[in-house]
């Protein structure tokens, strides 16, 4: 899946890079002065304890926080203040810590949105329904079920998500996000909740994803098992401070790391 | 097939006095779906029991019948029964079946956003009628258990980060003195060092307080180091049951559930690409 | 076992999208067509075609327009008696000045101002949430029932500032006006409103419908996957006040024959969300039963003494409706809280696992 | 089919204005039945008599004409001004006589435009000027009123606004200013706003077009301003016990118009109470027989039964059509002696209907609420023909011209019996 | 130029040169205020409590009123006939309870809502059939409520309070400030806020709904019956009353649904903005516009608050 616009930028390069970044509620500091960054064509990890800030750090990067301070510099180009949209458009895609799929919809309609924003045909169009507009609903179609075949949710197509289970839901959030042919895919906790089968099915579908369309991906999850065979780099946040970075190995050995998040070696 | 019968005959927890019997139910939501197709399990009075499946698998369903939250989700029992603490409680409510002991702590959290911390404890001392003091000598007791809520005890529970809400809401339940917890996916979005901790104050509450647990779980490997006994249900039905010991040094739970083969670990990135997984039934 | 998909495969994913997929119902949509186009206007009464079918068909078409804004978009509006009188009044000036031209397209175009009104006050929408955003709607409705009544211009002075229909024919036969029978005033409203249906029924299915209920069901997580909100919000208004215009508009010109700012209050407003709560949120379908439900139930119950020949006087007879509708409507509420639309798919549900239960 | 004349009636017992359409309909009802009772019908036919409950709604008055305009009634009796003006095209087109008593379309007086409807005896603009003639009176002529302010508190829908152009017209011609008050449907017991401003302007009469629950808060709100109650004058239907009595004492002197007597006694009334009311076959509570709008009903009832005896009589038919009830009520002529046969002697002033004036712009009379009852305090007042007359032709044009094609009047005239 | 003086200067002129008249339009104000408030409360209540958005508290208010006329017109002495009332709404309060809300227990506000239409056909209905559907004179006298006014000579005229009034607005604020210190003081008050939160939460933690549900409607049957007496006896009670209901709409929504001081804030804001606005801009657009005007004030404040003045912040967390 190729990158919707923008200079291109080769494997191994700085895809988006975080400095310094501070955001609070109030009282409450979720993040202050991290820095980061994430190279194209890696898996990133970004882990912590409850309340570390990690969700809130994707929060920033697709736009739906605003931090206080700091900057965002994807693909090359700092970020002023911009809407969620403008994420999506720019190619940043995400699945969600609590699930949040369109509930009432079926999951083939759920993928389906995530092309919303290539779809071209206007109002009249769709209001026919022929010709033009239902050549692109098709073409687009073909494009959702590659996905649906590739993540094996073929005979749920028709179900409305709400009933489907948790990790069902999870597989097609994260089709929904792929549908959008991201540049960056940010994962918040994709494999919580599932037992080990289903997440060694999610790790094979989140290596593919890498490996076949090169999509960069951030992650963040509390298995640590997960995390360390996954993941290239990691970041590691507590109290909103980032405490570590590096390769798993390095992570799991730091003892700042160990203090504040692993606990007892697992 | 063999594997579950061999199993389940051999560990029965018979002889055990039972606070939570449940037998053979059937569940069906919106008048057409069915759910769970037979399930039948045993709690015994100060045990913890763990009850493992995949997704789907109606775990969240048996812990909602049991606790009657059924009929709020369009659900019926249709078939079997239910005996907690010697009675039959098909015909309680909710309300009815706190203030006797059995509480339910649900999938996802579930505080109440716009409630402060303490007020989401508080309420949880609802059905007791034992005074004020009590409560508050109570609220500080699940304070010691839970240092981290007592910094935030003043925050919207909707703010709170979910690590902080999954320990409120055990943190509630716990304020109605339960005799049992139906403890749902409690390590679900948790880091690994709060669940340690979780699961210890499992087996705090466990030990100290006699409190039983039936806990829904993912976390195969840690459920299975708190529980004396568990259940495995797949597609609405119990697989196999057995003691802890025994299901963990099973083979094929070692290798669906606990994600260990040939001994040792696998690494996630070595994970086969989508095999068919073999089932016990179907 | 009547009613099955079974063995009907679709082999391109165009004919898998279409409107009714499945053989069984295409031959009850043509059946029921049919029925509707030709059966009705030969056989029916005039009391029953426009005492109870064409006013179940105009406000079916102003249940659709307010839920595709409030059942697909997700944004509750307490304004709908308001935009379908901006479209009756818009079509009534619209009658005015251009004698010439045909009430038909009349009646079409006033739809567009009552858009215009609808993204006017639907402004608010992209800030304000909830019953928070039926207040805006509230807004628009009582200054519009207000504007209907003080602005002489929209009445053409008439001094009962009211609107009367002017007898208009289309090929050579009255349509409007008290000429026009109520069988063809019934037949215009019913193709009006098989049409629009089937624009509302491709715009739900296609990207537009997809992005309103994701909107509806998490509007946030819709943003972060680059749906526009305003964008969405504001067509969502347009196209639903749209529909309630062209409603309104056929109101006054295909049925009543006549209007007041009162015949567009704050009661019609309700009317209309209760029949697209009773119908079903977010179902087209629902949106006609539900209309006739809450329009033909009280003349059913109203009939229903008639036919014991039990003499019960008119009043006790309508508190005995208003008494009866009401517990009905919330026997059916708790018989199924999403709408009758559900109760039909769910009876739809047994008939293709007949004779089982499950 | 036996002899028996079908008359609908269009009714609202329930609903906000349920409190002034229940005695209107028990009067109705009890007359027809009354002469059921004594005479054995009208002219030897008996009086079917079918409500409808119309709510004050106008679909649902639609409903009830397309549920009975099938079984041949004799004529409709709407109630509602926004029913009767959704019925006016149609009525010409099914042969339905309408009556609308002293409300509905004021235009429709013009029986060369209107054939169908009647809506005797005085139009809203003839109320309004009897009004102004009462003032007059009361001020030792209407120039009088020079530079003075009038005000005029109104429900703000098309029955309140009618009089407006007369009004203004006034105000030219007798140099005084107007003050308009609209209260809107939702606000109608939510008036103090209105009040105040009424302070604050200080108009030498208060004139009120108001219905249901707006009446009683008016007469209230203006005893509590303190306004000097006889100086308010409202329409006829503005002058319900009810709308006086809640006001308690403070509302003594609040003055109104009406076209009917107050009272039970009279023959009519009598005999309801002897062959209906005491026989059970009432839904009349006790005390309402005689109030003003329950004598307003039995005067709608009554004018109905001469239009049928007066159709009767050019026919010579006992079963007449809507054809033949218009053209009887088109000829209607009660004199004050008819009056006094029917045992109504005194109850209306006399009145006539002729083909081309469906009205007749008749008297009527004003009363006062002395605290507990309504006391008639004035003669019987003729409107300002002069003045309504060029009006109503204007609006009647007007009406055909913005109703093109309206059809022209085919149906031919009877001579004035 | 000449419009522009209209609007900016001429009401200020006003206020200005006849300050009797602005003081009573201040006083006016705040009475209507205190009464929306009124109503209001009926509805927070229930919102608060439930989540649930009672469209049938206005058909409440009408059906206390009339109930409470029809037992003295049936020779029940007025204190008796308050009695009973209260008791027939308690009944009433059961009956919703056990016939609408706990079949519908976890479903979508909107589904309540349409519940609560239902029971207000149901009332109206029902209420017809035995109250009759004539007005009825408010029996204040009898209940011992004061009549008459007060007027007092200031400012170069005087301004008149009626005694009604201002005993309208001290039940009020009693009836306020008593349930605001219920609601944030006690252990029902609690779960009647975590209920409104998540029913299915509620029920997890052993929260009787049943309790709640009927103490809340019994409580909010009591404020329509304080409201019913005080709009009663300011004109009369009829069914008409129900359309004044509407008006708690913007109340509620400027002082955010789930607020006790916020109704009484939001409700006398409504109440003041409307009557200034009617008295010093009405003639502008030749009166009347009292019908949207509180709806467009309420729009305006919720457009820098999209949460209404006291509302519970919207959590928006993803
Ligand atoms: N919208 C918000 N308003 C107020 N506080 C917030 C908001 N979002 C996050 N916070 C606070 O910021 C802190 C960080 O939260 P965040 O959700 O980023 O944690 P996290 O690292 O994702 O934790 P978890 O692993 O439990 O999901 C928390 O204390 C939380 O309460
Ligand atoms: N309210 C409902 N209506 C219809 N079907 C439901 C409902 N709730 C659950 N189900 C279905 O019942 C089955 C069992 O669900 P349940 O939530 O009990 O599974 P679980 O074992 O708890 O799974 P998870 O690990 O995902 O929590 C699933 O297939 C689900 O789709
Ligand atoms: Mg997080
Ligand atoms: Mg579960």
């Amino acid at each position: 899946m190729r990158a919707p616009s923008g200079p291109e930028i080769a494997v191994g390069d700085v895809l988006l890079s975080v400095e310094n970044v501070s955001l609070s509620f109030g009282g409450v500091k979720a993040v202050t002065d991290v820095s980061f960054d994430i190279r194209k064509g890696e898996i990133r990890a970004i882990i912590g304890p409850n309340g570390a800030g990690k969700t809130s750090m994707l929060n920033v990067i697709n736009g739906f926080y605003h931090p206080q301070q700091g900057r965002i510099t994807f693909k090359g180009k700092a970020r002023g203040h911009m809407r969620p949209y403008d994420a999506a458009y720019g190619g940043i895609a995400r699945t969600f810590q609590n699930v949040a799929l369109f509930r009432g919809m079926t999951a083939l309609d759920n993928v389906m949105t995530g092309r919303s924003l290539k779809m071209r045909r206007g109002f009249l169009w769709q209001l026919l329904r022929h010709g033009p507009a239902l050549a692109e609903e098709v073409e687009h179609r073909h494009r959702v079920e590659e996905i649906i075949d590739f993540l094996k949710i073929q005979d749920i197509r028709r179900v409305p998500v709400g009933r489907l289970p948790y990790g069902l839901q999870k597989r097609v959030e994260l089709g929904r996000a792929l549908a959008m042919e991201p540049e960056l895919l940010l994962l918040d906790e994709p494999m919580a909740g599932m037992n080990i089968e289903e997440k060694e099915d999610m790790s094979r579908f989140i290596l593919d994803v890498n490996d076949y369309y090169g999509t960069t991906i951030a992650l963040i999850e509390h298995d640590m098992g997960v995390v360390m065979d996954l993941s290239d780099r990691v970041v590691v946040l507590d109290h909103g401070i980032k405490i570590a970075d590096g390769t798993p190995d390095d992570v799991k050995k730091d003892q700042a790391v160990i203090d504040a998040y692993l606990g007892v070696a697992h | 097939m063999s594997a579950a019968e061999q199993t389940s005959t051999a560990t029965a927890p018979a002889t055990a006095e039972r606070i939570l019997s449940v037998n053979n139910i059937e569940v069906i939501y919106d008048r057409v779906i069915l759910v769970l197709k037979g399930v039948s399990l045993d709690v015994p009075r100060g045990g913890i029991i763990a009850l493992l499946g995949a997704n789907g698998a109606g775990k969240t369903t048996t812990l909602k019948a049991i606790s009657n939250l059924l009929h709020a989700e369009r659900g019926d029992v249709t078939k079997g029964s239910i005996v907690f603490d010697g009675a039959e409680v098909h015909d309680l409510s909710p309300n009815e079946l706190v203030r006797r002991g059995c509480i339910q702590v649900m999938e996802g959290r579930q505080c109440f956003g716009h409630l402060t911390i303490e007020e989401n404890l508080l309420t949880g001392a609802f059905t007791r009628r034992d005074g004020g003091a009590a409560i508050r000598a109570h609220l500080d007791k699940v304070y010691a258990y839970f240092p981290k809520l007592a910094e935030r005890r003043n925050s919207m529970a909707g703010y709170t980060s979910g690590g902080e809400q999954q320990m409120c809401a055990i943190g509630r339940a716990l304020m109605s003195r339960p005799k049992m917890i139906l403890l749902d996916e409690p390590s679900m979005g948790l880091a690994p060092q709060i669940v340690e901790e979780i699961f210890e104050i499992v087996k705090d509450l466990n030990g100290k307080e006699g409190v039983s647990f039936l806990l829904a779980e993912q976390n195969t490997y840690m459920a299975l180091k708190v529980a004396s006994h568990g259940y495995i249900l797949e597609n609405g039905r119990v697989v196999m049951d057995g003691a802890a010991r025994a299901l963990a040094e099973n083979e094929d739970v070692k290798e669906f559930y606990l994600g260990i083969a040939e001994g040792r670990r696998k690494s996630f990135r070595d994970a086969k690409h989508y095999r068919r997984r073999k089932r016990w039934l179907a | 076992m009547f009613y099955r998909e079974a063995g009907q495969f679709k082999t391109t994913y165009a004919a898998d999208s279409a409107l009714f997929p499945i053989l069984q119902d295409k031959i009850g949509i043509v059946l029921i067509l049919f029925v509707a186009f030709i059966l009705v206007p030969l056989t029916a009464s005039d009391f029953a075609i426009d005492s109870i079918l064409t006013p179940i068909l105009v406000f079916s078409l102003a249940a659709i327009g307010l839920n595709l804004l409030t059942g697909y978009t997700g944004l509750l509006s307490l304004g709908t008696g308001g935009f379908m009188g901006v479209g009756a009044y818009a079509c009534y000036k619209l009658a005015t000045f251009f004698p010439g031209i045909n009430i038909v397209v009349l009646i079409i175009c006033s739809g567009f101002f009552a858009a215009a009104a609808g993204i006017l006050f639907g402004l608010p929408s992209l800030r304000i949430k909830g019953f928070y955003l039926s207040v805006a709607t509230l807004a628009s409705q009582f200054f519009l029932s207000w504007c209907f009544i003080r602005i002489p211009w929209l009445y053409n002075y008439n001094v009962s500032a009211s609107i009367e229909v002017p007898t208009r024919t289309l090929f050579g036969v009255p349509v409007t006006g008290p000429t026009a029978t109520p069988a063809t005033r019934y037949i215009v409203v019913l193709a009006i409103v098989s049409i629009m249906t089937w624009l509302a029924s491709n715009l739900i299915r296609g990207r537009i419908g997809r992005t309103w209920m994701a909107v509806r069901d998490m509007d946030i997580a819709a943003e972060l996957i680059g749906i526009k909100l305003y964008q969405t919000k504001l067509l969502a208004f347009a196209v639903s006040s749209f529909y309630c215009g062209v409603a309104g508009a056929m109101l006054v010109f295909l049925w009543l024959g006549n209007a007041e700012s009162e015949s567009f209050n704050i009661n019609q407003s309700f009317l209309i969300l209760f029949m697209v709560i009773i119908g079903g949120l977010g179902s087209l379908l629902g949106s006609f039963l539900g209309a006739a439900l809450i329009w033909g139930l009280p003349i059913v119950l109203r009939t229903v003494p008639g036919f014991f020949n039990l003499s019960i006087k008119a009043a006790t007879v309508e508190h005995i409706t208003f008494m009866t509708l009401g517990a009905l409507i919330i026997l059916f509420l708790i018989a199924e809280p999403n709408g009758l639309a559900r109760l039909w798919q769910i009876g739809k549900q047994k008939l293709r696992v007949w004779p089982f239960p499950y | 089919a036996s002899a028996e004349t079908f008359i609908p009636l269009f009714t609202y017992r329930t609903g906000p204005f349920a409190n002034s359409g229940t005695p209107i309909a028990n009067g109705m009802h009890d007359y027809f039945s009354m002469l059921n009772a004594r005479d054995g019908g009208i002219g030897g036919s008996k009086v079917a008599v079918e409500e409808c409950e119309t709510g004050y709604k106008n679909e649902k008055g639609v409903e009830c004409y397309e549920s009975v305009k099938g079984k041949h009634p004799a004529i409709i009796t709407p109630y509602s001004t926004g029913i009767t003006l959704a019925l006016i095209p149609k009525a010409a087109v099914d042969h339905i006589p309408i009556l609308s008593m002293a409300y509905g379309l004021s235009a429709s007086a013009v029986g060369k435009d209107f054939p169908w409807i009647f809506n005797p005896p005085a139009t809203y603009w003839d109320g309004l000027s009897i009004i102004f003639r009462y003032i007059g009176g009361k001020e030792g002529g209407l120039d009088k009123l020079k530079g003075k302010t009038i005000g005029y508190i109104f429900f703000d829908g098309g029955y309140g606004r009618e009089p407006l152009p007369l009004l203004h017209q006034f105000a030219k011609d007798y140099g005084f200013n107007v003050k308009e008050y609209p209260v809107p449907p939702a606000q109608m017991q939510n008036q103090s706003s209105i009040w105040l401003s009424v302070r604050r302007d200080r108009p030498a009469y208060m004139i009120m077009w108001g219905w249901g629950a707006m009446n009683p808060t008016a007469v209230q709100e203006a005893a509590k301003t303190g306004y000097p109650m006889d100086h308010f004058i409202g329409i006829w239907w503005s002058g319900s016990e009810d709308d006086a009595r809640p006001a308690g004492p403070a509302g003594k002197g609040y003055l109104s118009l009406n076209f009917n007597a107050v009272g039970a006694n009279f023959p009519a009334l009598q005999d309801i109470k002897k062959y209906v009311i005491d026989k059970g076959n009432s839904q009349t509570p006790k005390g309402q027989l005689g109030e003003n709008f329950y004598n307003r009903g039995v005067l709608n009832a009554a004018v109905i039964a001469e239009g049928i005896r007066n159709a009767q009589k050019l026919t010579g038919k006992k079963d007449i059509t809507g054809d033949e009830m218009r053209r009887g009520m088109e000829s209607l002529k009660i004199t004050a002696a008819r009056w006094k046969e029917i045992g109504l002697g005194g109850f209306a002033a006399p009145m006539a209907v002729s083909c081309s004036d469906h009205n007749g712009h008749h008297s009527a009379y004003v009363q006062q609420w002395d605290g507990t009852k309504w006391v008639k305090v004035s003669d019987w007042i003729a409107p300002m023909k002069d003045k309504v007359e060029p009006l109503l032709d204007a609006a009647a044009a007007d009406y055909v011209k913005k109703n093109q094609p309206w059809p022209k009047r085919t149906e031919a005239c009877d001579k004035s019996s | 130029m000449h419009l522009l003086y209209q609007i900016f200067i001429d009401p200020f002129v006003q206020m200005g040169t006849a300050p009797d008249l602005f003081v009573q339009t201040l006083w006016e104000g705040l009475v209507t205020g205190v009464l929306y408030s009124l109503i209001a409360l009926g509805f927070v209540l229930i919102f608060k409590a439930s989540g649930v958005f009672n469209f049938a508290q206005g058909i409440m208010v009408v059906f206390a009123a009339l109930a409470l006329v029809g037992f003295y017109e049936h020779g029940v002495p007025a204190y008796l006939a308050l009695g009973l009332t209260i008791v027939l709404m308690l009944i009433l309060a059961f009956a919703v309870e056990r016939l609408i809300l706990r079949p519908l227990v976890n479903q979508a506000e909107i589904i309540l809502f349409m519940a609560t239409f239902g029971l207000t056909y149901f009332l109206i209905g029902f209420g017809e059939l035995i109250f009759g559907g004539d007005p009825k004179v408010m029996i204040s006298g009898a209940l011992g409520l004061p009549s008459g006014s007060y007027q007092i000579k200031t400012l170069g005229g005087f301004v008149q309070m009626q005694k009604i009034d201002i005993a309208a607005a001290i039940i009020a604020s009693l009836m306020v400030a008593s349930l605001g210190i219920f609601f944030q003081k006690t252990r029902i008050g609690r779960a009647l806020r975590a209920v409104a939160d998540s029913h299915r939460a509620a029920l997890s933690v052993g929260i009787s709904l049943e309790q709640i549900w009927v103490i809340v409607w019994f409580a909010a049957g009591i404020v329509a019956l304080a409201t019913g007496i005080m709009w009663g006896a300011r004109s009369n009670v009829s069914f008409a009353l129900e359309i004044i209901a509407l008006k708690a709409l913007p109340v509620l929504i400027l002082g955010g649904f789930t607020s006790i001081p916020g109704a009484i804030v939001g409700g006398i804001i409504i109440g003041l903005g409307e009557k200034i606005g009617e008295f010093y801009w009405g003639p502008l657009f030749g009166s009347g516009i009292e019908d949207w005007l509180a709806y467009v004030i309420a729009l305006v404040f919720l457009l820098f608050r999209p949460q209404g003045l006291f509302g519970e912040r919207i959590i928006e967390r993803i």
